[in-house]
């Protein structure tokens, strides 16, 4: 089956998330890969929401992280202060998965303000939502967003939500308990952190892609994994079960823009 | 005791010009058709706070109602800007709205250490992040025992918080269930308090999941069927998602929302399904 | 993920010697068959932590489980003292017993920073008391923005929590309703946990005031109908006020509670309602 | 109707409680006080126990304050955290009734050891439980217990719960935001606050109660109010009702003796 370079993205951060995690989801990209995931290899995967749904089942894909869907079919529903204090800060959810409106080379987010000052921004974007305790506390964070060197940038014009801020050691001085982010999922390929250098690197391409075209589309001086792997094109299954999610949505969604698409992390 | 009253009357009691004010529902139970009643006693210079601003706050903030914005996520869910928080951000259109602004699990603290009394919260968060320096109400403090950095956030306490909720008994009792969000803190945070309610019941039957404020803790309820639309009351309406995608388009030209505010708001002509004025 | 296991294998999968061990449960839902476990497989050198140690922690007390207790209200409730506790504190009887003692506010505070994964949590208590000056893990702590001395308490994070619950199902969810204390605050204190519960269903069909503890929470489930005996399991059976009145002539003697030990704990006969031996 | 100093006692401080005020309730006498309150003239009294039930309505007097009947009964049943938290510490209850094991001039109670020093003590007490924050933060305190030379003393040993420590201004000082104990209810008459000095003074006492015995079963040299007032016996409806409400409880309470009684504030 033929497929989009969307279909890839979201495929590839599906296959990520392994059976019986615990997962911290946004709306958007990410509830698309989590609920791919729970309808394909990973039937018990724990969806948690912002919204203080735990273990939530959606059989649709819900629109907001705020579903009536969701609040149904959780196996608990808490406030929103308990969700933020006594599920993620302890460090209890393995992975958080985050979006972005710019993304920089150790993986600093921006959901805040792009170009002139932050009294005067050039783009005034919603803010940080859940986004920063979930870079913070989360066991690993997966970001997923479309790569352009608009949004893959040397350097973020406002740190939203910490990746491994100026280098190694950040994220120890900071106190930040995670890992912070362990895999950039683009619609080109896969970004990871040199160990050494916490720089992100790409680790994976999808079929046919070219690795000159990618590091043009990314706003710093690009570096490829020696161990660079090429990652397998989605299954006929795969696809099947996305499209079949996607299609219970309303086709309400206007197309996105810069100022639309960067909803803090969650929604 | 709550005193069960109409929604003019209940906002005209609670809402004055300069108050600090609070409508809490986390996508679920938004009290939209409050903040409609705001609009349309005209106040001025409040201090809107909210963890999503949403549409609700988009109308206030376009009606001039507002002076500062305290927030956390400013968007519309699923959609994309709030085109009204935006002009007054970035024009000033048509007032200038001051912004403070902090995380979710911010602003969840901040209304916890107002409903428990407290002049701060303490949470592990935004450190490391260029929040603290452009936010009021944010610092470092230090555990005595471990000598551990953590953050500290100040305490939010509105005059007045405004919920919307599925039902009230008589004597204002109010229950609500499904996703429940931070409106208890917001109303045990705030000087005063209005509830809107789908209805009134003689009792509260007992549901899973629900919440019961008692009504000591209230000033006033009044009766808002559908009063959360767009938004939704789990087991009474469901989310107008067409909406919030029509008022994209609406709310993008100063012009169409005026109008949109005079028909719907002031003029109070129902707005169908999907938001078509 | 929980699995569900013998309540022996249970506790010995989860408490050894020398843990910090919690037993929670608020009047209601105390753990009692669990408790009676630990003294079966004869664990010393505890650490016992509950807000009220109870008749529950008199006998593990008693029988020389523990080596300190951190507690904020020692007493058979509506009967009057605990004797094997008095016994354990005044004469050392039968091993000594270090105290750490607080108020309910402050422990249950120390759960929620725990809970929360916070080295502490801030309160308004202690100020004026003699207790800062008897016990650990109270300090000062100022207000970052205010200046206002408030109280900060030590997180308490125990090796392991114990509780009751009405209910679980095949995956181990837990559920639980009524009086519902400070239970969910311990396990997410704690590293590991142990949930007996009344019963195991098919479904877990949702209930007015319940908490749902998930799976992955927990550690091991064991079946225990009636484990919360002479305490109370909501909807299953009724506090045994007799028992709690019987027990302090069981407990006032050391030779009459070692021969209840022998024969209710370590030959498990059935004790019958009211205590009477 | 005749009646006993202990109906006296309980009746004298139900009267006390208004209708619709919120009450946090202990075991014991503050129990049967409140709830024959609610029996008779305030029946909108909202009974709060430190076991999370705000607005219980039982039928008959609970045995402990996490019995069956008041979470059946109750409006809300919140969490031991939250009752701490949200709504007793706010300052946002009416009257918080407690009892003691020592009582001072300056109403400060003692619940915890007696004698000896805090190592090895005479008598080993239960503790503070919720006492120490229902005294700082209710609206106003009642106190209710027995009078006699050994529990009503010039100081008391341990400090579990703060009245006015140890004198005017000492409340402020500690930032304990409600009025203290406004009110000392005993078998034998009611002591109040001086209010320049806050020492305990007599201001009631019961019909044929003698000044001089009530004097001679206080550690302190009691003074006695220039506006002492006597207190109407029980009413017959007040009798019936109280009597009824007992008459509902097992008798299985064992006679108290002075390591019984004092059960910190709420149990």
């Amino acid at each position: 089956m033929t497929y989009t370079s969307d279909e890839m993205m979201t495929v590839t951060a599906a296959r990520v998330l392994r059976d019986g995690m615990t997962c911290f989801v946004g709306i958007g990209l990410p509830s698309e890969a989590a609920n791919l995931a729970r309808a394909t290899h990973a039937p018990n995967l724990v969806l948690i929401y912002e919204s203080g749904t735990i273990g939530a089942k959606p059989g649709t894909l819900p629109l907001s992280i705020g579903d009536g869907i969701l609040a149904q079919t959780a196996d608990s529903v808490v406030s929103v202060p308990e969700i933020f204090n006594y599920w993620l800060q302890p460090g209890r959810i393995d992975v958080g998965f985050l979006g972005a409106a710019q993304l920089d080379r150790f993986g600093n987010i921006n959901t805040t303000v792009i170009g002139g000052n932050y009294a005067d921004p050039k783009v005034r974007l919603p803010g940080a939502g859940g986004a920063p305790e979930i870079a913070a506390a989360c066991r690993e964070v997966i970001v997923v967003l479309r790569q352009s060197r608009r949004t893959f940038v040397d350097q973020v014009d406002f740190i939203t939500s910490v990746g491994f801020g100026d280098g190694p050691g950040t994220r120890q001085r900071l106190g930040l308990t995670g890992a912070g982010p362990q895999r950039v999922i683009t619609d080109l390929g896969v970004l990871q952190p040199d160990p050494a250098t916490c720089e992100l690197v790409l680790t994976g391409i999808y079929p046919g892609g070219i690795i000159a075209e990618i590091k043009e589309r990314t706003g710093w001086d690009l570096r490829v994994s020696a161990d660079l792997t090429e990652i397998a094109p989605p299954t006929d299954h795969e696809l099947e079960v996305l499209r079949g999610l996607l299609a219970t949505m309303p086709a309400a969604q206007p197309a996105s823009e810069v100022a639309q698409a960067p909803q803090g992390a969650t929604r | 005791m709550a005193e069960i009253v109409s929604l003019a009357e209940a906002i005209a009691a609670n809402v004055h010009d300069g108050d600090t004010l609070a409508m809490e529902g986390f996508t679920h139970l938004i009290p939209h058709e409050a903040g409609h009643e705001v609009i349309r006693q005209r106040r001025r210079d409040l201090t809107l706070v909210r963890m999503t601003p949403d549409v609700i706050y988009d109308q206030l903030i376009g009606a001039g109602c507002a002076r500062k914005l305290i927030f956390s996520w400013a968007g519309n869910p699923g959609v994309g800007s709030l085109h009204r928080f935006r002009d007054a951000v970035e024009n000033g259109w048509p007032v200038p709205l001051e912004i403070e602004e902090h995380s979710h699990a911010g602003m969840a603290n901040r209304y916890l250490a107002g409903a428990a009394g407290l002049p701060f919260a303490i949470l592990r968060g935004y450190r490391g992040t260029d929040l603290p320096a452009r936010t009021a109400g944010v610092a470092d403090i230090t555990c005595p025992f471990t000598g551990e950095t953590l953050t500290a956030v100040a305490a939010i306490r509105p005059d007045v918080a405004v919920i919307h909720a599925q039902r009230a008994d008589r004597l204002g009792n109010v229950q609500y269930w499904g996703i429940t969000g931070v409106q208890k803190e917001a109303v045990l945070a705030a000087s005063r308090s209005v509830v809107t309610v789908e209805e009134v019941v003689d009792e509260l039957e007992p549901r899973p999941g629900a919440v019961v404020l008692p009504s000591w803790l209230i000033a006033h309820v009044a009766v808002a069927p559908g009063g959360a639309h767009p938004s939704y009351a789990q087991d009474y309406c469901s989310r107008d998602n067409a909406f919030y995608v029509a008022w994209d388009a609406i709310s993008r030209d100063r012009a169409a929302f005026a109008a949109w505010i005079d028909k719907h708001v002031h003029d109070k002509v129902p707005m169908p399904a999907g938001g078509q004025a």
